[in-house]
């Protein structure tokens, strides 16, 4: 069955194992669980190559929720090392199914901006190590909308011009944030009155959004069956080649995200783990992320290696990032925000 | 009233009608009698409407009806295989006719009662028929068929699964039907006192094919062909050639007495045909007569069968006499007749 | 017996129905521009795509392997499950019970699964899959049986016994062929139901095999493209090819056993 | 098979634990949460969309089954399969394909266009949602009805035809009766998984109304409230029992 | 060899077999005749175990029935409804019974093709159940039961749906069976005649219980019950009190001749019954017999019915004469008959 969420932060450091640094790789496998499309496609053989592991193989999953699900189900998934994003690896440490990351067997963690170590979620990157990071906002066509969106409200109330033509996030904690943050309030808050009037906001919302869509609102954008949609950074195609697409972080602030790694308690293979971690955070590695899935890495030395092309959102640095309020689990509260979706749909 | 007008029904390489036309007459007790196999449901079944003939027109006064879709015809079917519906009751199978007329429902009700009654099952009316016995069920399937009183009724062997008794009571019971209501049957039926008894016309079918349509009375006693003087009750038949005068030259007995049915010139293929009921048992010594050894008796309560073999002839004689017969097997008789109870007819089908 | 001409309008509309998205696919595949869409012109482009992507065809591999294995599961057991229920039992939360994995949101019954693997300590691989997958389809196949089995005539099975079949036999000979199309639907069913199923194959199967669906539901994170439209069509084809050449051997079959 | 069920009915009982997971305190809670008129709703919700997806296959269902379980044997195969066929695709492609037939720039509002007409809100809506539910189970309602209708005898039908029965009433009176557990099966087939779906309403109605599936998935995988999301899918099966058991004694009687 | 002890059966409120005992032998060719509904179905299913009854006990040469499944039973049942497996040609349907004793392909083929050969059905090997005719159906019914040649062969109704013709050569077939092969036959028919001609012993059922077990003359001629009288065959029966010597008291026609069967205490409540071949039809002026009028002929193809309605008895009383009849309805008649022709028997059933 589950584990038991008995254990408190950082109890788990104490209890960690002790990791062999010359432990022989070549007598362990990996298994690891990333998005699609999320690591290079050859990074199998590479890793093979370069690190002598016996083998890698890569499951997909498709959100954070269904990865929890597999990882938390029960003791053991087979998995070692998983990407999820920040608040998620927060809530598996909570549970207590993280390994500690142990920093004398990732060198590379060097290459990291000083910003990345100090995320709220995990400060000092004790059980986790950032892969990703960006922030959330307006995707917008510049050719269809009629004044430049530049508050939350402007999706939140639209004009008449963006009737039934704007899109939300449903991912509970990002249908939340643009009323949270027009509102003043924090990302992370759980009282009551203030979900309340975040709630009051939506329901108004609803009747003059075209759909929530959580995956294909670039496409919407591109058709123009939508003008207007709340965007990571990432997937807004501002690099389309039209040039009429254009990402905006409103004027009321927004959050800092962060997709990580993290290595599980039950793995076998701890030291492969660490290893395979501190292989990606090679710049030569990590900056294919950049490359290719158009997010930011939250590694120096890799960011300095990529080439910026035109409209490309890449080139927010980490200190506009940091303006954004990084979003952490808040145990028992987050389910304020499920039931704030469910309330916000069933209307 | 039905007009059946060169009816003809393949199934794959059987022809199971071969252009059969007949005409039923108003009121008429109609009965199609033939060998297994023959086609007479498939017959029935194109009146109907359930099969389509692959050539032929049937006519009902005058109306064609085999563009006329089954439901629209006034009449009513019974299957051999009873059909009964096996999720409603005995009363409500026997209702269903009644409910598609929109009668009103006491008269529903006050009619199934009546036809319940008459076949014997008011008791049985909230039965299902899987709880019925087989001689139950084919009366339910009788008083579904009889109880819409349609113009024409054609029932497929309505009393084979029956006892003499009520066997007896339902040939009444459609009997009276046809008198007081003026039904029109179709019957078929492999029971030869039954078409005998109740037909006011008997149709023998073979091979898809009428051979003779007539009075009972006629049809036994002056059979057109072998094939009906065979099928029709028992018979003796003895071939030979027609001799110009009343009696068959047989190769092997010489002339045997008989009265021919139609001008048969002399010396054509002919054959003779006596009833067990007409044939004598005269002792060895009799001066006329063929003859034989008894070879068996068998009691059939009411009558008994006498088979005698007669030297020369394939088959042995059959003879029959009313009740408990005193002949022993093995006893030497000598079998006769005379030349008015037996038929001469030209050999062929 | 004749049939109204009106039944022919839902008979056509069910068919137009279902086969209107598969022409829009089909069309789609060949989409030269990138959008699911828009057509913009005629290419192949996309299904030159799919023939190097490995993953589709390992995943095309283990869907058909997890389908097989489950239908011949779920056949088999529905089979037995449903004429033991219909024989032998009158007991209607028997029947129930047995009905319970067809009604189980696919969610809870892929995590329910996933827990109980987990505790008797079963490694998962293609088989847990196989497995899970042939416990959902059995319900279904067991229901669809079980309603032909509701009024068919058990003195067929009598006369069997009587001519000296043993139980085994009358229902091998008797008591199956009468259930033919109702197992064929049962069959085709689980069959469909399993090649397209995704949560529960997710949850039971081991991490790095993945049935097609899970591939294509990592595909479309950003919506359909034509690729994934290339894909659907290739699938039609190979099923079209798989029942009309299932259909000549079948047809083959029948006309030895007719000699 | 009915462990891992219990296993999970059993979590009813217990609480989330703070950070997810399982905590094993015996607690009532669940239950009353069950009450809350927002659940209600969504139970209510759900009932509608799922009966009428149900009714709309059954009443185009019957009649495709009733036809092809009279073809020719020969093409009563191939009128079967070319039902499941679109199936052998994928589920989520086939969704997806009535999202480019549906949306706003989408291929009917084009057609309709030139036509002169619309354009309409056909995608987003409970109507999207009844279509891709209807579209998604219309086989799960064929195979068993076909399985039913196939085994009727044609004898009873003629004998109703002959007793004067049109061929509806035949159809209510006779055919209908004595397929009614194919019925019954079909509409369960396609009631149950359409009650508890949940990537349709997401995909086609735009996650703008939730069904009694979303809020079950919302627990088990965004609250990571198991125990109360076990509670949620106890009350579904039971409302399921409740129609399983219908349908079997309802099944006896025909 | 079968010996079947107090077997009772209920359904519901029904008693189908109320404690029916009854001992067949060896080579016995046993025929159950009785109303339709009167058990002779379930009793055939008890025998071949697809019943179980309420009470009582089974036993096939010593050995307990009862406790034995229907496929380990030395027993066929030919069903009444046939019972045909739809999907099987007919060869098949024939050949499943041997295919389950594993005997060698050669030997079924030849087998089947023998016994559908003498069910004249050569031609129908490879057809399917629903492509035959009613008759035809009931042949390979017959077929697939007597080709296991089993110890016991019950059939229920197996000769209802043929013709004469072909029925005589079943009845024929069945015999050669039972003399050739030793079988032990148990034969439900309706069909008295059948029975009559075919059984070494009749039992005669009815309401779930055996009136009479005898053989069929005895059965015929010495009726043991009114029951029994007036089930078998056709009976004119008089009610009265018995006199102490050869002759009935009736109430109406003063004394009537005829023989008790036992010894009947006078005054006791009896019963006269008069078969009617023994009736002779003699002209109003004679001097002996009942007065009456001639209400109706039938003529049933070798013999004629005679109902004469005779004043002051209920039901007409029925003669039979060989041949068609020349006395014409309306005419004015008495009937009478020999004392030996006539049995008296103590009333009740
Ligand atoms: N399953 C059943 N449920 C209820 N009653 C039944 C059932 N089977 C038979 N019966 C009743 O039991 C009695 C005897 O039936 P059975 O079939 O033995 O009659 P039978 O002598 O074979 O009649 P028939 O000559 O008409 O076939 C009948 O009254 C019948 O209605
Ligand atoms: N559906 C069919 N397919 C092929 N042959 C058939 C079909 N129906 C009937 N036949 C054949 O047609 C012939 C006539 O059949 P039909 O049922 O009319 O006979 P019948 O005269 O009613 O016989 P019975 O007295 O045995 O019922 C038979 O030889 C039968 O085998
Ligand atoms: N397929 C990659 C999905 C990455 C999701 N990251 C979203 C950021 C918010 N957690
Ligand atoms: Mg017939
Ligand atoms: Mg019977």
């Amino acid at each position: 069955g589950g584990e038991s969420s008995s254990s408190s932060q950082g109890s788990n450091a104490a209890a960690a194992d002790q990791l062999k640094p010359n432990a022989d790789l070549s007598q362990q496998t990996l298994q690891v669980t990333v998005w699609d499309g999320y690591t290079p496609k050859e990074l199998p053989e590479k890793v093979k190559a370069k690190l002598k592991v016996k083998d890698l193989k890569i499951a997909l999953h498709e959100t954070n929720e269904v990865a929890m699900a597999k990882l938390t189900a029960s003791g053991d998934s087979g998995i070692d090392v998983a990407f999820v994003s920040g608040q998620y690896a927060q809530a598996l440490n909570e549970q207590g199914l993280l390994e500690p990351i142990h920093p004398e067997l990732i060198p590379n963690l060097a290459n990291l901006y000083p910003e990345a170590t100090q995320l709220s979620y995990d400060k000092g990157n004790k059980y986790s190590v950032p892969y990703t990071w960006g922030t959330t906002g307006i995707c917008y066509r510049t050719d269809l909308v009629k004044a430049k969106p530049t508050s939350w409200n402007d999706l939140l109330k639209p004009p008449a011009w963006a009737e039934k033509k704007v899109t939300m996030m449903t991912t509970e904690r990002w249908l939340a944030l643009p009323a949270l943050k027009s509102l003043g309030y924090s990302v992370n808050t759980d009282k009551d009155e203030e979900i309340a009037k975040v709630k009051e906001l939506l329901v108004a919302q609803k009747p003059h959004l075209l759909t929530y869509d959580d995956t294909t609102f670039g496409e919407k954008l591109t058709s123009g069956e939508a003008v207007m949609v709340e965007a990571w950074d990432g997937w807004c195609p501002t690099t389309d080649p039209k040039g009429n697409i254009a990402f905006v972080v409103p004027k009321e602030g927004s959050d800092l995200w962060v997709d990580t790694m993290v290595i599980m308690k039950s793995s076998k293979n701890k030291e492969a783990a660490h290893a395979l971690i501190n292989y990606i955070l090679d710049p030569e590695i990590h900056s294919w992320a950049a490359e290719n899935i158009n997010y930011k890495v939250p590694n120096k030395a890799a960011m300095d290696k990529v080439q910026i092309p035109k409209g490309s959102l890449l080139g927010i640095k980490p200190a506009e990032l940091l303006d954004g309020e990084s979003i952490i689990d808040l145990g028992q509260a987050s389910t304020k925000y499920t039931t704030l979706s469910q309330d916000i749909q069933a209307k | 009233m039905l007009k059946i007008d060169g009816i003809t029904r393949r199934f794959g390489d059987v022809t199971a009608l071969d252009s059969v036309s007949l005409e039923i007459r108003q009121g008429e007790f109609f009965a199609l009698l033939g060998p297994s196999g023959c086609g007479k449901t498939t017959l029935l079944r194109i009146i109907a409407g359930f099969e389509r003939p692959d050539a032929g027109r049937v006519t009902l006064e005058g109306e064609d009806l085999l563009s006329m879709p089954p439901n629209r015809r006034p009449i009513s079917l019974m299957f051999q295989s009873y059909a009964l519906f096996p999720h409603m009751t005995v009363a409500k199978n026997v209702a269903y006719g009644l409910e598609r007329e929109r009668l009103p429902r006491q008269d529903v009700k006050q009619r199934v009662g009546e036809v319940l009654e008459t076949v014997g099952l008011s008791g049985h009316a909230s039965r299902k028929p899987a709880q019925l016995s087989g001689g139950q069920r084919q009366r339910v399937a009788l008083a579904r068929s009889i109880v819409k009183r349609p113009r024409l009724l054609l029932l497929d062997e309505p009393l084979s699964a029956l006892d003499k008794k009520v066997r007896a009571d339902m040939q009444l019971e459609l009997k009276r039907l046809q008198h007081d209501v003026g039904i029109t049957f179709v019957v078929v039926t492999h029971d030869q006192e039954e078409a005998m008894s109740l037909a006011d016309r008997i149709a023998v079918f073979d091979s898809g094919a009428v051979r003779q349509v007539d009075e009972p009375v006629a049809l036994y006693e002056r059979p057109k062909s072998p094939f009906v003087a065979d099928f029709v009750g028992a018979n003796n038949l003895f071939p030979g050639t027609a001799s110009g005068m009343e009696a068959l030259k047989s190769g092997d007995f010489g002339m045997l007495p008989g009265t021919p049915l139609t001008q048969l010139e002399a010396g054509a293929e002919a054959l003779l045909a006596v009833r067990p009921e007409r044939i004598e048992l005269a002792d060895d010594s009799a001066t006329r007569g063929l003859k034989g050894s008894v070879l068996d008796v068998s009691f059939y309560g009411g009558v008994s069968h006498i088979s005698v073999e007669v030297p020369g002839h394939g088959k042995p004689v059959l003879a029959a006499v009313q009740g408990a017969s005193t002949v022993q097997p093995g006893a030497k008789v000598k079998v006769r007749w005379n030349a008015e109870d037996a038929v001469i007819m030209a050999a062929g089908r | 017996m004749r049939r109204s001409k009106l039944l022919y309008v839902p008979f056509w509309a069910t068919y137009v129905f279902l086969y209107l998205p598969i022409v829009v696919l089909v069309v789609m595949s060949f989409n030269s521009g990138d959008s699911a869409y828009t057509y913009e012109g005629f290419s192949l482009k996309w299904y030159g795509e799919l023939a190097g992507n490995e993953r589709v065809r390992d995943g095309l591999v283990n869907t058909l392997i997890v389908a097989t294995g489950s239908t011949v599961i779920a056949t088999v057991l529905g089979t037995l499950l449903a004429v033991g229920l219909a024989r032998h039992s009158k007991s209607k939360t028997l029947d129930a019970i047995a009905l319970m994995p067809a009604v189980l949101p696919d969610l809870v019954l892929g995590i329910g699964l996933l827990v109980f693997y987990g505790m008797i300590q079963l490694t998962l691989g293609l088989y847990s899959a196989v497995l899970a997958h042939g416990v959902f389809a059995m319900a279904f196949v067991a229901a669809v049986v079980r309603t032909r089995l509701a009024n068919t005539d058990t003195s067929l099975e009598e006369a069997s016994r009587d001519l000296g079949a043993g139980p085994v036999t009358t229902f091998m000979k008797i008591t199956l062929p009468q259930l033919g199309p109702g197992i064929v639907a049962g069959a085709l069913l689980a069959f469909t139901l399993s090649l397209d199923e995704f949560v529960i194959a997710f949850f039971t199967i081991g991490n790095s095999d993945q049935t097609l669906p899970i591939v294509i539901y990592s595909m479309i994170r950003f919506g359909v493209t034509p690729e994934i439209n290339a894909l659907a069509a290739i699938l039609l084809l190979v099923s079209f090819t798989a029942v009309i050449a299932g259909q000549r051997l079948t047809k083959i079959g029948e006309s030895r056993a007719q000699d | 098979m009915l462990v891992p069920l219990a296993l999970v009915l059993s979590y009813t009982v217990f609480q989330r634990g703070r950070f997810g997971g399982i905590v094993y305190e015996f607690t009532t809670s669940n239950f009353a949460r069950l009450f809350d008129p927002l659940y209600l709703g969504v139970v209510g919700n759900s009932l509608k969309i799922a009966a009428l997806t149900t009714l709309i296959a059954l009443l185009i269902g019957y009649p495709t089954a009733y036809l092809i379980a009279q073809l020719p044997r020969k093409w009563k195969t191939v009128a079967l399969v070319a039902i499941v066929l679109p199936f052998w695709t994928n589920f989520i492609i086939r969704v997806y394909a009535w999202i480019i037939l549906l949306s706003g720039p989408g291929l009917i509002n084009s057609g309709l266009k030139a036509l002169g007409l619309g354009p309409f809100e056909l995608l987003y809506n409970e109507g999207a949602i009844v279509t891709g539910l209807l579209y998604s189970y219309l086989p799960l309602m064929v195979l068993p009805l076909y399985a039913t209708i196939e085994k009727l005898d044609p004898q009873l039908r003629e004998a109703s035809a002959n007793l004067g029965a049109s061929a509806f009433t035949t159809f209510r009176k006779v055919t209908l009766p004595l397929t009614v557990s194919g019925v019954l099966t079909g509409c369960l087939f396609v009631f149950v998984p359409s009650f508890g779906n949940f990537v349709i309403p997401e995909l086609l109605g735009g996650s703008k109304s939730l069904m009694v599936g979303n809020l079950i998935r919302n627990q088990f995988l965004a609250a990571r409230d198991w125990p109360f999301g076990s509670t949620l899918t106890l009350a579904l099966v039971a409302v399921l029992i409740v129609l399983l058991i219908a349908q079997a004694w309802a099944a006896r009687r025909a």
